[in-house]
């Protein structure tokens, strides 16, 4: 049996439904990241499990035990608020050490892993303000500390690194995950970030409107979306879709699919699947939208007879806003689907 | 923002109030140092320090002082206490929330006088107070309050109607606490003790400075209460400095006297502020 | 119309006064009289600060006979010029001495009163006893003594003990006068740590504290009259007004069992029932003294003596005041306690009513400035005696230091 | 919180309990009213009610013209002394400089004064300004007096607000004014109704001034109250007619604005 | 004269100067993004624009007017708070709408500019809620709403998409662009995230400390950092950096960079620049560490010789922790440092 079980749970606020019966299965010791758009239900489900809002239906059963309506106080859980919720009037070092002092842990430990801690998520010169003293970025690291000195049974994360720089948010996605490895305690990560999902999961859960969309390893996911929401959903730029019935304008990709979509099906091809070549070459001719410079990479947006298409190369381009093109496509990694949207083998 | 409106609003009130304090602190100070009785209005005359040692040196005066503290500290303490507690009790929802709310801030709008009169006369009275009834239910000899324990009597009606104030207060206090806070405080493992321990208390440390500020004022200036109870006694057990100046302005007329008392209780206020200033002051901000 | 305001005391006949009062202005239209009534206490902080500040908020003054001499010798009040039709002779002597200053009268007397003894004959025949005419000290405790029965909710004996001069000490002035004591000696001498008001006070509180009601030292006129209302009193030693209040049915319980006699005396009779009266002033600062004038010797005309009893019935008029009153057949007829009064009240004399020879007028009181002060700091002493927190000596030494520092204050003489 | 925690028996019962008995003193002088004085006495709980004691307070004294007084001046304080006080505590609250703790306690030590030491002061004063006797003279005094405690309670009342609110709201452009009206107000409103109440009260049971400073006209029913302190006699009952008539419109003032007077900020959108 | 200027601006918090005299020009229209670690001052230099943070040194104008101690609700700006700011006694449409009532802007164009930025933010469902029944990056977006309602002189947003979701993220990043094009309003705008300030951008300030490091157009940053901290700090991953000391490791990275760099300088390499090769090819032996597979590219992290070099390629890869592999560089990509960190041109 696993550790962690959601059977049908629910949440109502007022008269609308915010968590549509969920059902979730997680091991001990797996790393779970949820994501979904903005106001699915994420933080609701991750607040539901710390039960720090009502379960409206279902159940929850952590190690067998139903703890459906057990207080948050006694489900040792750690939790990272997804507003911080730091205590307002005690410094960073208390903050952190609040937990701790409560456990009645030595003084000297609790030193030592405040210090630890505050070392791995550059906090240390700030161990003796409060939290209005401290930058944004600095508040959300605080918020983490918090969590990370303890050793709970199960650690949630709720967009933790939101708002740290790309150097620090990668430093500090490394300790999440060593410190996972470590103590092998079981968690939930709750993210907007791509690259956090694909490398920190074990699993990655598909939220959309309150409802799991599909449950799966990162690169399952991403190679074998259930659907069209999770395909667009995952992936920056998202999947580039064009629907069957103008797939007579797409050349060879037509070819491909034909016969295995509906005809009122759609097919997705990743942007790295889309391959800007000079206009006259072979492929499908389009017309330069929009070009976006990444540095590493180019988003090129072009126009296919209305369809927009986004290609993403690994070298610069000399293209230019309006200029015609010709795509060429990876035939190898096309996903069909049919109309509503769920996914069709097209092997 | 510039620098003058905010000068400007407080302007008024810091005008008025200068006014209000410098004449009457003036002419007090001008009657401290005169012979200034109402019996005998016309016979005044410098006297220097007289009066201040005629205030100082009555057998009333440091009991009187000792009275003063006693009654501050204790009221305060069980209003305080009291307050915060009751608070907490009825803040979170509860079938007739309103009106247990309603029914606990009332005897703040009780006027001193008739809070006197209820008290002395229909609650405590050994023979037919309410109190002495329900001893005599237990079989018990009703406590003779005003006699046997006047200090006591008077501290708690102040309390029965200084606790409303001090409650009303702390649910509107408590009523910004934020909830994830406590969540979070939750998950950490507190207990309800911690929570309140350590954010509860935290965040009321501004009102909890405030109510004994204010209370401090009240209290420290109360007599209607004593004159109509305990009228002081028996002998000086229940007299407090603000009934002491309260005798010899309006029971023995003796303004001189009393315009000393009334700068010694500004002083004794004073420090009494300063000392209280240092407990709750850095909350204030 | 012009406003005629008027600052008196709570008290009954005022009540009924204000009551009365749309007949002056029927009689007066262009009169409207505004009626501030306040507690004793309270009018006389009320009245003594406007007087001496000259604040001149009240026309008319009703002030106390310890008030009114030091006042009218200062001048703060105008004169009442009486017609023939007010007879000021009528008026009781006592009275009239005490508010009269150089032959003129400065204050009106509206109704008056002096001490006795109120009982409960019922419960002194039950123990077999007789309440003597005149009785003494000694005799008082026997009969307290046999009455007492806290069983049956009855103590025997109730008297004043909260503090102030006009309330225990208005009492305990009494009794130590009749012990043969006084409050000064002709040299000013604060005379307190005396035997006789050693012997005083003693018996004071060693009856109290045996045949006393529970909660005694906080209680004044008020309480005592609410428990001899109830029947939880057997003798009751207070003012002469108290005599028609639990005499009557609809307030006092015990209406029909009650009798009264002379204040209780020892060494010597003098002094032993107090006089008191509440009068209506003028002050000299008044603006509108004419009108003030025509309504005080309208209230303390014989007529309104008629009205009152027209309007209310005899056991309502103001007494203590007019001899005429006292002869009035329709009065005696409903106050049975009238003969003891005027009796107790022509008994007191306020210029004489110390054994040895003291300097100031008052019976119960000393009327000078200084005496308030005195008398409160004493009675809280005397109170707490009562409560059992310090001893009558201790009691009696710290009032005796009290009385003369407060003298030496007032500037009677040289430490 | 948890929805389906278990009914909370406990505290209900303790909080009904502690407010039952707090309030029981009221409830006795409100029985006792409708008393005659001889049941008054007798401490019954069970009776059957009398106004007796109410049309002999009425016809005693005009109720009517000291209420009205009461209303006025407590009103009047209560109004002027807001809008004094507001902007000060909005000053001090919102813009604060080294001295504004400073300010605050010289503001309270105005206070310290008792109001017996002041007592002839203050009586010549007005006596000179020929205001004895007069509502505005009381409404003035009440203010005065109030000031000080109503500074400390609004400033108190401000500081609870988040700052970055009023950030948000400064560079919403708004002035000083809408600031104020549209974010201050409604998130202050639990505070500034306290303050309000707080002064409503004081005023409405200030006794010392009230009686000191009127006689005829001006008194207010805590003066009112002083004639019926102590009679001669006992009058349990008729005290606790004219004391329940005294108190009674304040009292269910107080009762309608609870609601605004237990409203606290309301968070929830501050990271 | 240009339209924003900056001149030694500073700030001092107690008794540590957090911005440390920072120049800057910005031109009446211009897109600028603030980049920067957690902590090094963007909100604060937002702040102090905006007016809500005193200005302790230097001084600030606003199409040549002085406006150092001019109160920020005379500044005529729209700012979009890191901590969102909302008012939580009104509901979003309230928030929303607030500054334009203030503006006394007639009641119906109120209504149709608030639904229209509603509407752009999938705001539309919520507008009758107050923000504690909201998600996080609903108040987020509440908080964006806000601001691009009004028409202000400067726009200021502090990390104003850190909390939604990759596809929310980035359409609504097309309509803060579209906005900035549309108004024409100077725009300030503070992220960590890499691709907004790439695609946003007119140009790009990256702090440090309080400090500016450089000031450029984006791709001018990620193809010519002044410095080792902007190259590092710009592109993710990081660029690699090698020591000039251990360079006789790396093969023909030393050949190409000896000369140029001084022998304590260093050399950095971005990771789409180092190609990962079968054991045993040419170039420079080593060790994979970490194998990231994010769906589109995948990071290898692979140990020379105790040296951390990334790789990032678009295909997937077969190899495994532990695996020996060769590692090729991409010699025109090169940046060369001195021992300060100074850029030196390999050219
Ligand atoms: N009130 C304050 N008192 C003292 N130090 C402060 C205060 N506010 C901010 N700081 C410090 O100033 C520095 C800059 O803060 P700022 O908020 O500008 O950082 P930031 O660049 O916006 O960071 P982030 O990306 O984390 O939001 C931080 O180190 C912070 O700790
Ligand atoms: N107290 C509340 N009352 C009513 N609706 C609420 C309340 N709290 C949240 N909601 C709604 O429930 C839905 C889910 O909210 P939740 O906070 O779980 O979203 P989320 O997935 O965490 O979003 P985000 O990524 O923006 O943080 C949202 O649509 C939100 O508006
Ligand atoms: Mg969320
Ligand atoms: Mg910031």
């Amino acid at each position: 049996m696993s550790f962690l079980q959601l059977r049908g749970v629910e949440k109502i606020f007022g008269d609308h439904k915010v968590i549509k019966g969920v059902n979730l299965d997680i091991e001990k010791n797996e790393f779970i990241v949820f994501v979904g758009p903005s106001g699915c239900g994420k933080s609701t489900l991750l607040r539901m499990i710390a039960g720090l809002e009502s379960i409206d239906g279902g159940s929850l059963h952590v190690d067998g035990r139903d703890i459906t309506h057990l207080p948050s106080s006694q489900r040792e859980l750690a939790m990272v608020f997804q507003s911080y919720a730091l205590y307002p009037h005690m410094t960073v070092y208390d903050n952190m050490s609040f937990a701790l002092k409560l456990a009645k842990v030595p003084a000297d430990e609790i030193r030592r892993k405040v210090e630890d801690a505050a070392d791995k998520l550059n906090l240390t010169p700030y161990l003796k303000r409060t939290p209005k003293e401290l930058s944004g970025g600095q508040r959300q690291r605080v918020a983490i500390g918090r969590a990370i000195v303890r050793a709970p049974k199960i650690f949630l994360f709720d967009e933790p690194l939101s708002n740290l720089d790309a150097a620090l948010r990668g430093q500090t996605r490394v300790e999440i995950s060593k410190l996972h490895r470590a103590l092998g305690v079981t968690t939930i990560y709750v993210t907007h970030d791509q690259v956090e999902a694909m490398t920190l999961a074990d699993r990655v859960v598909v939220l959309r409107d309150g409802m799991v969309e599909q449950v799966g390893a990162p690169l399952e996911l991403y190679d074998k979306p259930a659907n069209q929401f999770v395909a667009q959903f995952i992936g920056m730029p998202s999947m580039n879709i064009v629907k069957a019935a103008q797939l007579s304008q797409f050349g060879a990709l037509a070819g491909q699919a034909a016969n295995r979509v509906p005809a009122d099906g759609l097919i997705g091809v990743r942007p790295e699947g889309v391959r800007v070549l000079p206009v006259g070459s072979a492929g499908v001719p389009g017309k330069v939208e929009l070009i976006e410079a990444l540095g590493a990479d180019t988003l090129i947006h072009v126009d296919v007879m209305g369809t927009p298409m986004i290609s993403r190369q690994a070298e610069r381009t000399h293209l230019h806003i309006g200029d015609p093109v010709s795509l060429e496509f990876d035939l190898n990694t096309l996903h069909g689907f049919d109309k509503a949207g769920r996914m069709v083998s097209l092997a | 923002m510039s620098r003058f409106l905010p000068r400007a609003l407080m302007a008024p009130s810091i005008v008025t109030l200068f006014l209000w304090m410098i004449v009457p602190l003036v002419m007090t100070l001008y009657f401290s140092v005169i012979h200034y009785n109402l019996m005998q209005p016309g016979e005044t005359g410098f006297v220097g320090l007289e009066n201040f040692h005629y205030f100082i040196t009555d057998p009333d005066f440091w009991p009187s002082v000792m009275h003063t503290i006693q009654l501050l500290g204790s009221v305060i303490v069980i209003t305080v206490v009291l307050g915060v507690g009751l608070a907490l009790l009825v803040n979170e929802p509860f079938p007739g929330q309103g009106i247990v709310r309603v029914l606990l801030i009332s005897p703040f709008f009780v006027m001193p006088t008739v809070n006197a009169l209820l008290w002395k006369h229909m609650m405590m009275n050994p023979i037919y107070g309410v109190l002495a009834h329900v001893w005599q239910f237990f079989g018990l000899t009703p406590i003779d309050w005003m006699t046997d324990y006047p200090l006591l009597s008077v501290i708690v009606m102040l309390s029965w109607q200084w606790l409303p104030f001090a409650c009303l207060i702390f649910i509107t206090s408590l009523q910004s606490l934020d909830r994830e806070q406590m969540d979070a405080a939750g998950m950490d493992g507190a207990t309800r003790f911690d929570k309140f321990w350590y954010l509860v208390l935290p965040h009321m440390g501004r009102s909890i400075a405030v109510v004994v500020m204010i209370e401090m004022i009240f209290l420290l200036s109360v007599f209607a209460e004593i004159f109509t109870t305990t009228g002081g006694g028996p002998g000086n057990d229940s007299t407090n400095l603000a009934f002491l100046i309260f005798k010899q302005a309006l029971m023995n007329f003796d303004v001189g006297v009393a315009s000393a008392g009334a700068l010694f209780a500004v002083i004794l206020a004073n420090i009494a502020a300063v000392f209280l200033i240092r407990m709750v002051g850095k909350n204030l901000d | 119309a012009t406003d005629l305001v008027i600052a008196t005391v709570n008290n009954g006949h005022m009540i009924t006064m204000q009551k009365l009062t749309k007949f002056f202005e029927a009689a007066n239209p262009d009169v409207k009289v505004k009626w501030v009534t306040l507690e004793e206490g309270v009018l006389r902080q009320r009245v003594t600060t406007d007087i001496a500040t000259k604040g001149g908020q009240f026309d008319v003054m009703t002030i106390g006979l310890y008030e009114a001499p030091i006042w009218s010798k200062k001048g703060w009040l105008a004169p009442i010029n009486t017609d023939a039709a007010y007879d000021v002779d009528d008026l009781l002597p006592a009275i009239r001495s005490g508010l009269s200053q150089d032959g003129k009268l400065y204050a009106a007397p509206f109704y008056g009163e002096s001490s006795m003894t109120m009982y409960r004959a019922d419960l002194v025949k039950a123990a077999g006893l007789t309440m003597p005419a005149n009785p003494t000290w000694t005799d008082m405790a026997n009969i307290v003594a046999k009455i007492h029965d806290p069983a049956k909710g009855v103590y025997g004996l109730c008297l004043r003990g909260k503090p102030g001069w006009g309330d225990n000490m208005a009492f305990l002035t009494t009794m130590v006068n009749t012990y043969g004591g006084q409050w000064f000696d002709m040299a000013w001498k604060p005379q307190i740590d005396s035997k006789p008001w050693h012997d005083a006070i003693s018996q004071y509180v060693d009856l109290m504290k045996k045949y006393g009601p529970p909660g005694a030292s906080a209680n004044s006129f008020n309480e005592n009259l609410a428990l001899f209302n109830e029947g939880k009193c057997g003798v009751w030693i207070d003012a002469t007004i108290a005599a028609s209040f639990v005499s009557d049915p609809k307030q006092s319980k015990v209406a029909d069992k009650v009798a009264f006699t002379q204040a209780p005396t020892a060494v010597t009779p003098k002094g032993a029932n107090w006089l008191w009266s509440w009068n209506l002033a003028v002050p000299a600062s008044s603006k509108k003294p004419e009108l003030a004038q025509k309504f005080i010797t309208w209230a303390t005309s014989k007529d309104y003596v008629n009205l009152v009893a027209k309007e209310e019935g005899w056991i309502a008029v103001p007494t203590g005041t007019r001899k005429s009153t006292y002869a009035n057949a329709d009065f005696q007829k409903v106050a049975k306690f009238a003969p003891e009064e005027l009796k107790a009240i022509n008994s007191a004399n306020p210029t004489d009513s110390t054994l040895p020879k003291s300097p100031y007028v008052g019976v119960q009181f000393a009327s000078i400035p200084e005496f308030q002060a005195i008398g409160i700091a004493v009675g809280q002493q005397m109170s707490a005696a009562l409560s059992g927190k310090v001893t009558v000596d201790a009691a009696l030494k710290t009032s005796q230091t009290a009385a003369e520092r407060e003298m030496t204050k007032g500037g009677y003489y040289k430490k | 919180m948890l929805k389906k925690k278990p009914f909370p028996i406990v505290r209900t019962l303790s909080a009904w309990g502690v407010a039952l008995l707090l309030f029981f003193p009221l409830f006795w002088l409100g029985i006792t009213a409708f008393k005659t004085e001889a049941q008054a006495i007798a401490a019954q709980l069970f009776f059957t009610p009398t106004l007796a004691s109410f049309v002999e307070v009425q016809e005693r004294s005009n109720y009517l013209l000291f209420a009205r007084n009461s209303l006025i001046t407590s009103l009047g304080s209560t109004i002027i002394g807001l809008l004094i006080a507001i902007p000060a505590a909005y000053s001090m609250a919102f813009f604060p400089t080294k001295k504004t703790r400073d300010i605050l306690m010289w503001m309270l030590s105005t206070k310290m004064m008792p109001a017996v030491g002041a007592l002839v002061p203050v009586y010549v004063m007005a006596q000179t300004a020929g205001m004895l006797d007069s509502l505005p003279a009381l409404v003035i005094v009440f203010t005065l007096s109030n000031l000080p405690i109503m500074v400390w309670m609004l400033y108190s009342a401000f500081k609870e607000v988040p700052k970055d609110i009023l950030e948000a709201v400064r560079l919403d452009g708004a002035t000083v004014w809408e600031e104020f009206r549209w974010v201050i107000l409604p998130l202050t409103m639990g505070g500034i109704a306290s303050t309000g109440l707080l002064c409503l009260v004081l005023s409405w049971n200030e006794a010392f001034w009230a009686l000191n400073l009127t006689s005829a006209n001006a008194g207010t029913l805590a003066s009112l109250i002083a004639s019926y302190s102590s009679p001669e006699g006992l009058f349990w009952a008729k005290l606790s007619a004219a004391s329940l008539m005294a108190i009674a419109p304040i009292i269910v003032f107080g009762w309608f604005s609870q609601k605004q007077l237990v409203q606290g900020l309301t968070f929830g959108a501050v990271k």
